[in-house]
């Protein structure tokens, strides 16, 4: 027996992120606030943003869940922070597209910065919905929600 | 016996291939159940030879098809013991028998101010259907609690049922904490004060020989998909006074008696509950499932599972880190074994196994109250069935090892 | 195409037989299909490696078992041509998907004083609801009746249907009289008087291409096991704006959200409608089903059924003392043939049949209203599908014929 | 093709029974009265007896039905008139016993005259509640109903 295929997804970044998470922590001043939870798993997440203007000038979450959830919270606040909501919707959608296989371009996936690295979890379909949580969470908060 | 029972592993076909490299180990038995070939051949012959609908032909398939559902029928009957076989309806699957019951017996005679037990390591199918019809009639709902070694606390259900209490609904085993459950005594109990009983037999009917007339219980739910038969065919057992009363479930064909423009009656028990076409393949791969249990006896299921239980659950116990759920002593725990290591998400830990070959299943099982009450998010759960044998046991604990390692929790 | 449908008989291994040392000749088509080798050996392949509950899982075959079962869901999708797969929502069958709109949509949204709009040739299974709810809230039940030649009344339609009325719910085909019904049309008048559009498709998606989008209808009901898919296995259509607002049907496992100890909360759908263990199997044979019934394409099984019609209607027609019910045009008659010979009981009439080995349906039907409003006890019924051909017809012909001669009538 | 495995089943004596009916009439002084039917076919019996004491005096049904149900609700009105309550009802259990294949001594079909006949309906299993039908309205009428 032997857990090397575990190595595509559980990579140091994303065991670094998950057990030192960036940004896990709730904001005083938030502007737009959200929770989400996957009821498969019990995963929950609170995520609080404060934009200034069209930019998110701070970011932080707080909740519970596996390795890959917090990890790919963690990434995504780090990706998202001193964006403007336009271009973190836009990430929202690659970083969707890219962990449904759909096809996209090294410069998109430049964008997401570490949380690109969470790609891998293609491989993994029933743990999809753990990396997407939080960036589902910061399309509605952002007001996003094509409804599906 | 043993023996027999090491045989078997070969009617499993699906057992028989790898994942992720590594031969499968299939330990989400609590989940669902696979099926030996000759509930699967039953299947195909049944479709190769004889599929019609049944009681509505005069034509010959029709004729066989009506038959065999029926027999299968009977067999169900007498692997729970029931007094007579029209106190067996069929259904969908366990979650669809505790709905019938909530939504006829439950809506006719529940009203504001009665009282409903359940336990809280209920599964959500015999908890949201109670939960419901209490919230619908403003009566109230009661949770019998836990010891703690995570039984049911009788103390506790003798006095949660009270004169107030018009049905008492408990699952027979736990799909979480390994524990099965003292229904004839809590049927005692609910008798007592003139509530009915009804036991939810999703995770014993499986794993042990049941039988209704001696547990004393008024409606008794289970699924076939659990117990080695096709997906799509449950069974709800009631006692016959009570089904004859009750008003019908579903209305379609084959229910009724006379049906006219503005009003209907209803034809006799079971079918009175057997609306529109049966899955009647389900049915007989059901019957099939039951006749392979029975050749190999269900004390004897019991026994093997006792002893599996007896050899892998010491070794968890040993694991560091290792938190098992329920009660830590072999003899009070079924093939059911919830767990964390550490404080790694069961998502991760099962994920990580499934690495390994080894299939387990991690979450709230339907059981988020008890979740709640254990102050747990979710838990990884492997279960057993008599197709499992210590070797899996073993690649099991060798699993958990490498990915405490992996992980270095 | 033809030559196509000519092949296609081997595929059914079951019409391969004797019945009564006569070869098997199934008419009994509109009671229940025969399934082809290509939907067995699926249900077999997906036993055999795939097996596993669904939506629960992390591991390796409970994320097959998922995929494989939401691929089907899509499969329904496009087969009707629903917008999005999250309309489409597993049931029993066409009895059980009925059930759930009256209970939840029904339920939710009929008072005392509106009105139900359904038609008198309805089967059971779209009668007993309506007839029940009705009563249950003190609504209006009303029948839209039939013109001379037994086809639905557009005019009386028109008349029934007001602005009192917020649910029509009539059968696309009807199992009795083979008439197809313009559903089209009548959800344009139901949608004028803003009430809601409900299908019964059981006869006719298994028949015709239907576009639920096309005919615009708010729910859309059918079944599995008339389409040569497994028995056990139906499906609800409904338009999402509706299905979201609704309540659940079931409560159970897999279609909640959060469970508190006194209140929960639903997932979204499809799921939201799903409690409990899913009937995979049924699922991804009816996907099976579907990519069989696609592969010859739904006009061509159209034209096929039509010109077997064309073949034996006129062929019935000329038989002394035998009379066809419903529409004696070949034109307007789907494979759905009801008749009666003389004063010759059916049951007798299908006995007989049965000895040649044809298989036919006698009795109401599941039709009552409709009986009584023809003013008969019961009808013979043959009912055809694609494996059936020109012989199979001459062999009903010829057993009718032998049947006269022997009971001289 | 050939209907001569319908010759066992439809013999001349069941044909006549069905064609001429016997006590195919309503009773004017009927001291026990039943209605049954059977809803898969819709064959209904409205049965009449006038019991005199202990002894069926008087019998007569109406109704719709098949061959099989007219003609065995014929045999049977011959075979139960003049008897006492207790020799119908052991004629009833004979009968059922008969259809459905288990034992019974010649002596015993003896008992029940023509409608012995109908033992041949064991080969056609959907018909037996045709036949049988009959049977149940007289046990039921004279209160012999086990609850099945
Ligand atoms: C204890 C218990 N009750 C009820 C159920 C529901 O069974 P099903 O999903 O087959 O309806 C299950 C299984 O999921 C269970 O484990
Ligand atoms: C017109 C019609 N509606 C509904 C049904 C009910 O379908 P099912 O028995 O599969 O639930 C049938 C078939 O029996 C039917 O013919």
């Amino acid at each position: 027996m032997s857990l090397n295929g575990l190595n595509s997804l559980y990579r140091e970044v994303i065991l670094d992120h998950s057990e030192h998470p960036h940004h896990k922590q709730s904001l005083s001043s938030a502007t737009n606030k959200i929770t989400l939870k996957n009821p498969t798993c019990g995963d929950v997440i609170n995520l609080e943003i404060k934009l200034d203007g069209d930019k998110i000038t701070d970011i932080g979450f707080t909740g519970e869940g596996c390795t890959i959830s917090q990890s790919s919270a963690s990434m995504m606040t780090d990706a998202v922070l001193n964006k403007t909501t336009a271009e973190s919707l836009e990430m929202a959608h690659i970083f969707s597209d890219m962990v449904m296989g759909k096809e996209h371009s090294q410069a998109d996936l430049d964008k997401l910065g570490d949380a690109a690295i969470l790609s891998s979890i293609m491989q993994f379909p029933a743990r999809i919905k753990c990396a997407t949580l939080c960036w589902w969470a910061l399309r509605k908060s952002l007001g996003d929600e094509d409804d599906d | 016996m043993d023996k027999q029972l090491q045989q078997i592993r070969k009617d499993f076909p699906i057992l028989n291939q790898k994942v992720n490299d590594e031969p499968l180990v299939y330990l989400d038995n609590a989940a669902t159940s696979q099926k030996p070939n000759q509930v699967i051949d039953e299947v195909v012959r049944y479709y190769k030879n004889d599929n019609a609908n049944t009681r509505r032909g005069v034509h010959t398939l029709g004729e066989r098809a009506t038959e065999e559902f029926e027999t299968a029928r009977q067999k169900v009957q007498q692997f729970i013991n029931a007094k007579e076989s029209r106190e067996i309806i069929f259904t969908k699957g366990a979650t669809d028998s505790l709905n019938l019951v909530a939504s006829t017996y439950g809506e006719d005679n529940i009203a504001a101010g009665d009282e409903i037990v359940i336990s809280i390591m209920e599964h959500h199918s015999n908890l949201i259907p109670w939960q419901q019809l209490a919230n619908r009639k403003k009566a109230i709902l009661k949770y019998i609690g836990l010891t703690a070694d995570g039984q049911l606390d009788m103390e506790d259900a003798k006095k949660k049922i009270t004169d107030k209490t018009k049905i008492v609904s408990i699952t027979h085993a736990s799909n979480v904490l390994g524990v099965t459950n003292d229904i004839k005594q809590l049927a005692q109990i609910a008798h007592a004060h003139k509530a009915i009983m009804v036991a939810d037999g999703a995770q014993a009917v499986p794993h042990m020989p049941v039988d209704v007339q001696d547990l004393n219980v008024d409606f008794y739910a289970f699924s076939g998909h659990k117990m080695l038969a096709p997906m799509g065919i449950g069974v709800l057992y009631g006692k016959a006074d009570l089904l004859k009363v009750m008003s019908p479930y579903q209305y379609g064909g084959e229910m009724i008696d006379f049906v006219e423009k503005y009003q209907s009656t209803w034809t006799d028990i079971p079918w009175k509950f057997e609306a529109g076409t049966q899955n009647v393949s389900g049915a007989v791969g059901l019957g099939k499932a039951i006749d392979y249990l029975s050749s190999i006896g269900m004390e004897n299921v019991e026994n093997y599972e006792k002893d599996l239980v007896a050899y892998v659950l010491p070794k968890l116990l040993e694991i560091d880190g290792l938190t098992v759920y329920g009660p830590h002593d072999a003899d009070h725990h079924s093939g059911v074994i919830s767990f964390n290591l550490q404080n790694l998400h069961p998502h991760d830990v099962a994920t990580a196994l499934d690495m390994d070959g080894v299939a387990i299943r991690a979450g709230h099982h339907c059981a988020q109250p008890l979740m709640k009450y254990l102050n747990l998010v979710a838990t990884a759960r492997a279960s057993f069935y008599i197709y499992n044998n210590k070797q899996d046991a073993d690649e099991l604990i060798q699993a958990i090892c490498d990915t405490k390692e992996f992980f270095k929790v």
